[in-house]
């Protein structure tokens, strides 16, 4: 019985884990190229929600069957997610490369809560429900207790996703010269790369991957609203520091370490403080350890 | 007609990215769907217009030429008139008896306005010392404010203390708070040093709400007395005047302490701390002392702002602490001018009087902060009033006659 | 000649009905509330039952030959904007308030209202210490106070349900927790045991940890605490996770419409508590009517409460025939008033007697009044 | 002559990498002594480790101060420079938003006392030592010949301009030792040769020592007492310039195939 229940929080903890270690992989790419904390990401995966949320809506009138819906809607919010995340930083960041650090970090700042109200005076500040179109099934009755059918999605399609991701980064030109670009930009530009194209790239595949999460979400909880940016963001942001930020694997396991953590504390101690722990963890990891679980010491330059 | 062309392109890109946002109001309560196409169009044009005018301000900016500036005979005209030693008092002088007469003559509901937009000044130059003097960007300072005000709160509550008591230990705690995220946060680079602080104002909020024996949690605490002036029960409007000219008050001596100080050996390794970090540590400037100095300094006033907010509103919970009034209140020192007292004063007084006076302007104020921040850290660093130069007196020049003061 | 006498006379005539005009100053009602941002469809409706009463009494020809005159102001529901929006009330020299909506507001504003002594009376807020203090004399309100609400809730729980073990779930808001917290303190008095008191995120990811802490407890009722989106999520959930037989108890945030349509089936057996039904009462009907043919629409939340406190008030300064706070708290204590809620009169403190309450329950996709119901006094 | 600076059996390893192996190094009251050597060679790693920017791995750092023998290394950069040794940076770091003079200022800091208080109330000690900072600091920039645009922002000034307000703030900190990391980069042949005056000049001026890390072997062998020459973060030949001229090793690793007059 107590197993079973520690299995239930696993993979409560694990499918929680899985979304933001999707958000989180779009801090750490961003990262890893330009050394930018983009702030305005999480606003990012809450406008995949609602694009999503549109498009499903529409297509609900026309009578299309629900998983075909899905699948659109999925496909039309990384579109147009890739379509913010490359505007985003040609019109915010890209003006601000060579400015001082800072610069970069309160521009972004500026752009989440602009995105944020944008999108409260474009649709509106209420709760919207989203369309249930994962497929409800009932399959294996046993196993049913520990995860849902869509729990099961959520982590069928994140770890697909990572995967992909994986693959993509190590083995395609791009993402070679995406690895390249990380390590040594000016390096790589003596070598041809183009570092702006591959800073474009970075934002389009990072925002095309929370769009990804916004849509897994918004279909699991069945509701959109312009705020759920900012907390998910947050929390994205703390996993990618624990794994290491700038470190793909270690953001994935600093989404899976942090949904973790909040379901097991939830689940034995109690739920009231399941923020005040994720920014605690965000807190404790930069001050003693910044560079998390995975990441590499750097040494300051002088 | 190539500028024209792109412009157009830049347009319908965004048209495109828009559209679904902005066009399509979708209802799933009521199924029902409502198309803005309007909107999109009203956009467009706007978008049209604003690459028309990004090319040129980056042409100007790419030239080094500021973005905004005024024709060569004002610009004159107005250092002339800045350098004016009498008439820079006589406007001084006028600023300062209209804030004094203020209360006299306008209505309860103006002179309450007014006391809200006082505290942001405080706010904004308290957080002016941190951001905009040392250079390190403090995210979660409504934190401090918060601290401030449910000093009072809570003391008054558990242990009865009054106004004039609480009003230095809500500066106290206020700076033990700032100090205790100072010293862990010590060795952080910049960004990180951001997203530690904007962690800590929300641990701070978050156990507001939850520690609801101390605190009241998210019903907050109600009563709160307004400061009484020797023992004399007040009427609403006379403890209206009196806490107006309390901030007002403390906003004087906000101006004067930076003022000061940003004059002293103390303001100079603050600002050598913000523009460079290893040459400051090399010019033998103690980088720990000097940044928990910045944050005392800084969170002092926020603690001195959150003791008065309490008194004025007489009630206060943790939803008028949230990081969107952390953002609010750097957008202030963003849009004023980092370092410049009198920027970050105008644009504190803009960014709230304008919402309360403009009613449309209140609906979109957030997203002007927002955009405000975007478009003068590409635009305008250095803000409104960029940091004005001090004039120093050098003895020898004093001596030869030469110059005086520069 | 002639002429001239009628210029005269129409000449004295018109300066007669400026002097009328002048001396009849219209009186001046306050409504302040949510008129914008995300809390705006609580604050919306209840302006509009003040303009239709009003209206109402303006074309009667208005009180002490005065017109009435609503005065709207906006406070978003912050505290802060709130002590702002009394403020200019009392420059506009308004002369009693209807308002203001959220809990919070009015905390912040009845300072201002007692030091001016201005009569306020609220259409809902509901924060038991408004009136249970006694500090706020010119204070009213057309709703039950939470207590009344949790004392319904947690009697319906404990007689009705027969519980013996109860979990509780909030959103850590004031409304959520200080109705979570009030039935707590009733039913463990009562010798109900708490299983668990949590509470969760509306904007979290998921609420699948809580949720399978709540299937592993297996309490016999969950009362929760908050709005109805967060709520909705919350069935949602436990629907997906198989929890069955709890019950599950909600304040009058979850018995809207949108709560049935966002949680479909999810919903259903859930308990809400609520005034209750008052819409054969012919005062309701006539409101709602009046609603329709004003705006064309069906009115809101808090619309019958907001009209019953418009009418009370005016009512109130009718009969006191005064402008005085005192005599209008005073009329207002004394007279019974027909409106959309029942007939009610004020207590001592400045609750609503006669208002009353009622258990709902969701059934195919309905709310449905159960008969357990209490009318306050 | 007797030692002001000695530094014993320095190393430094970052993670598995060693930059700095057993370096020794001594430099004597008055002295200019160069340190130059191959890109790479761990010359401003060495600065960085006896400036207390880096924490070296192995080794002692002496400072000597009359009789006074004070030893350098675990102390932090601030400290150092109150102790007497003060450095410029090979990529300059000015305070470039600050003007001339206030650059100049900062650096009088670790020799003032005024704090929060004083500021704020300015009393006539503390408003005595700003205006002694302000002289001070004004002198410095005439020696320097910078006096004339000390109101102007340090980013305006030139390349060459820039790099002797960072030699007239380290100066301002009344170092004993002075360490000037490439001061003659991106310099012309004729800012070189005033820069070289300039560097006599304020040796003599302030009877200070200096360690200066220089690619221009002109200016080098010119003004150099003595030459430290490293490689791969050892030292690899100590001499005066005549003997580093004609040291073999040194021209194999370092000058290549005779290619300098």
């Amino acid at each position: 019985m107590d197993f079973q229940y520690f299995l239930e929080l696993f993979f409560g903890g694990l499918t929680r884990g899985s979304i933001y270690a999707l958000i989180a992989l779009g801090y750490t790419l961003v990262y890893g190229i330009i050394e930018l904390i983009n702030f305005a990401h999480g606003e990012v995966y809450m406008i995949g929600a609602f694009t999503a949320l549109i498009v499903a809506g529409l297509l609900g009138f026309t009578g299309f069957p629900a998983a075909g819906i899905l699948v659109v809607a999925a496909l039309a919010a990384v579109i147009w997610c890739a379509a913010y995340g490359y505007t985003l930083e040609k019109v915010a960041y890209k003006p601000l490369r060579g400015a001082p650090r800072l610069s970069p970090l309160i521009s972004a700042i500026g752009m989440s809560i602009f995105l944020q109200n944008y999108v409260l005076l474009s649709q509106t500040s209420d709760f919207v429900p989203f369309p249930r179109l994962l497929p409800e099934f009932d399959f294996l009755e046993y196993i049913g207790y520990i995860m849902g059918p869509s729990d099961f999605l959520i982590l069928v399609t994140s770890t697909c996703t990572m995967v992909a991701l994986t693959c993509f980064i190590r083995y395609t030109k791009m993402g070679k010269a995406m690895r390249a670009t990380a390590q040594n930009r000016k390096m790589a530009m003596l070598l041809g790369i183009d570092a702006d194209r591959i800073i474009s790239l970075t934002f389009i595949v990072g925002s095309a991957l929370a769009a990804i999460g916004g849509v897994l979400i918004a279909s699991h909880m069945g509701q959109v609203n312009f705020n759920i940016g900012f907390l998910a963001g947050m929390k994205a942001f703390t996993a990618a520091v624990l794994g290491g930020i700038g470190s793909l694997p270690g953001a994935m396991l600093g989404g899976m370490v942090l949904g973790l953590c909040e379901s097991f504390t939830t689940g034995y101690i109690s739920g009231n403080y399941e923020d005040v722990l994720a920014f605690g963890i965000l807190i404790v990891i930069l001050i003693f350890r910044p560079d998390g679980i995975l990441g590499k010491a750097k040494v300051q330059k002088v | 007609m190539q500028r024209i062309l792109k412009s157009a392109l830049v347009a319908l890109w965004f048209m495109v990215l828009t559209f679904p946002l902005l066009a399509i109001k979708i209802n799933p309560v009521s199924k029902t769907v409502s198309w803005h196409f309007d909107r999109v169009a009203m956009l467009a044009v706007g978008i049209f217009v604003l690459a028309l005018g990004w090319d040129w301000c980056f042409s100007r900016k790419n030239r080094g030429l500021p973005v905004f500036s005024l024709p060569q005979n004002i610009t004159a005209r107005m250092s002339a008139i800045a350098n004016n030693m009498a008439l820079r008092r006589a406007s001084l002088f006028f600023i300062v008896g209209a804030l004094v007469a203020m209360p006299l003559t306008s209505s309860l509901y103006q002179t309450n306005i007014m006391i809200s937009a006082l505290l942001y000044v405080m706010l904004a130059l308290g957080l002016n010392i941190v951001v905009g003097l040392a250079g390190q960007l403090v995210l979660g300072y409504a934190a401090f404010y918060a601290v401030g005000a449910y000093t009072y709160g809570i003391l008054f509550q558990h242990f009865g203390l009054g106004f004039w008591a609480c009003l230095p230990l809500g500066g106290v705690f206020a700076v033990l708070f700032g100090l205790g995220l100072g010293f862990p946060v010590l060795r952080l680079r910049g960004d990180y040093l951001a997203i530690v602080t904007l962690g800590f104002g929300e641990i701070v909020r978050l156990s507001l709400q939850n520690w609801s024996d101390l605190t009241g949690g998210p019903a907050g605490i109600a009563n709160i007395p307004r400061p009484g002036l020797f023992g004399v029960d007040l009427s609403l409007e006379g403890s209206t005047t009196y806490i107006y000219y309390l901030v007002l008050a403390a906003v004087f001596l906000t101006v004067l302490v930076i003022g000061r100080l940003r004059n002293s050996r103390v303001g100079l390794a603050l600002k050598a701390l913000r523009e460079d970090e290893i040459a400051c540590e090399a010019m033998g400037i103690n980088l720990m002392r000097i940044k928990l100095s910045a944050f005392a300094l800084g969170s002092c006033w926020a603690g001195f702002a959150g003791v008065i907010f309490a008194a004025k509103t007489t009630f206060i919970n943790p939803s008028s602490f949230t990081f969107m009034d952390s953002c609010m209140i750097l957008s202030m020192v963003v849009l004023g001018g980092m370092g410049s007292i009198s920027g970050v004063a105008i644009a504190a007084m803009i960014l709230i009087l304008a919402p309360e006076y403009l009613r449309a302007f209140s609906e979109y104020r957030m997203l002007i902060f927002g955009l405000i921040m975007v478009l003068m850290m590409i635009f305008r660093p250095q803000g409104l009033v960029s940091g004005e130069k001090l004039t120093y007196r050098i003895s020898a020049l004093l001596a030869k006659g030469k110059g005086g003061a520069a | 000649m002639k002429k001239g006498t009628a210029l005269l006379a129409s000449l004295a005539l018109a300066a007669l009905v400026a002097g009328n005009a002048l001396a009849a100053e219209p009186i001046k009602i306050g409504v302040p509330g949510a008129h914008s941002g995300d809390l705006a469809s609580y604050g919306l409706p209840s302006l509009n039952a003040a303009k239709i009463v009003a209206a109402e009494y303006n074309a009667k020809g208005g009180i002490m030959g005065r017109q009435i005159e609503i005065v709207a102001m906006d406070d978003q529901c912050k505290p802060e904007l709130a002590s702002n929006v009394a403020t200019k009330l009392l420059s506009d020299k308004v002369v009693a308030v209807m308002g203001h909506i959220c809990s919070g507001a009015t905390k912040a504003s009845l300072p201002i209202y007692n030091e001016a002594k201005i009569v306020s009376v609220s259409p809902s807020a509901t924060t038991p210490g408004l009136t249970k203090s006694g500090e706020n004399p010119y204070f009213f309100r057309t709703i039950a106070n939470d207590d009344d609400q949790a004392t319904l809730t947690a009697n319906f729980a404990l007689n009705s349900l027969k519980v013996k073990r109860v979990a509780y779930i909030h959103d850590n808001g004031e409304y959520g927790k200080g109705f979570v917290e009030n039935n707590r303190l009733q039913l463990e008095k009562a010798g109900v045991k708490t299983v668990f008191s949590e509470a969760i995120n509306p904007d979290a990811v998921d609420f699948s940890a809580v949720v399978r802490k709540l299937r592993r407890e297996k309490p016999d009722a969950v009362f929760f605490g908050g709005y109805q989106p967060t709520a909705s999520k919350l069935v949602q959930q436990m629907k997906r996770d198989r929890v069955k037989d709890i019950a599950v108890i909600g304040p009058d945030g979850l018995k809207d419409e949108a709560f049935i349509k966002m949680a479909g089936a999810d919903a259903e057996g859930v308990y809400t508590s609520y005034p209750s039904d008052t819409s054969n009462l012919p005062a309701y009907t006539k409101a709602v009517e009046a609603h329709v043919k004003t705006f064309g629409t069906q009115p809101g939340s808090f619309f019958p409460n907001a009209f019953a406190a418009t009418q009370a008030l005016l009512n109130a300064i009718d009969k006191a025939q005064s402008t005085d706070s005192a005599k209008i708290a005073a009329a207002l204590r004394k007279e019974v008033v027909e409106t959309p809620v029942g007939s009610i009169s004020f207590g001592a403190k400045g609750d609503a007697a006669g208002v009353g309450l009622s258990i709902y329950q969701i059934r195919n996709g309905k709310y449905v009044e159960t008969d357990y119901k209490m009318t306050l006094k | 002559m007797k030692p002001v600076l000695e530094v014993k059996g320095l190393s430094k390893n970052f993670g598995g990498l060693r930059a700095l192996n057993d370096v020794d190094l001594t430099i004597h009251q008055g002295e200019i002594v160069a340190l130059i050597g191959p890109n790479g060679a761990g010359k401003t790693t060495f600065f960085n480790c006896i400036t207390g920017i880096y924490v070296p791995t192995e080794g002692s750092v002496t400072l000597h101060k009359g009789e006074q023998a004070i030893v350098l290394n675990g102390k932090k950069p601030h400290e150092v420079t109150a102790l007497g040794m003060a450095r410029t940076f090979q990529n300059i770091r000015l305070f470039p938003d600050m003007t001339v003079l206030e650059n100049v200022m900062v650096g009088r800091h670790c020799r003032t006392k005024a704090g929060i208080i004083g500021a704020l109330l300015r009393d006539p000690i503390t408003r005595a030592e700003t205006q002694d900072s302000i002289d001070k600091s004004y002198a410095l920039l005439e020696s320097v010949n910078l006096h004339e645009v000390y109101h102007e922002t340090a980013r305006n000034l030139s390349y060459g301009a820039q790099r002797r307000l960072e030699i007239a703030r380290a100066m301002a900190t009344e170092p004993q030792v002075l360490l000037l990391d490439e001061p003659a980069a991106g310099m012309n042949p004729q800012e070189t040769r005033e820069l070289e005056g300039l560097v006599q000049q304020i040796r003599e001026q302030n009877e200070l020592s200096i360690l200066l890390i220089e690619h221009d072997m002109g200016m080098v062998m010119s003004m150099s007492d003595r030459i430290y020459v490293m490689e791969y973060g050892s030292r690899i030949a100590a001499g005066t310039p005549a003997e580093i001229r004609s040291n073999p090793q040194v021209i194999k690793a370092y000058l290549g195939e005779g290619d300098y007059a």
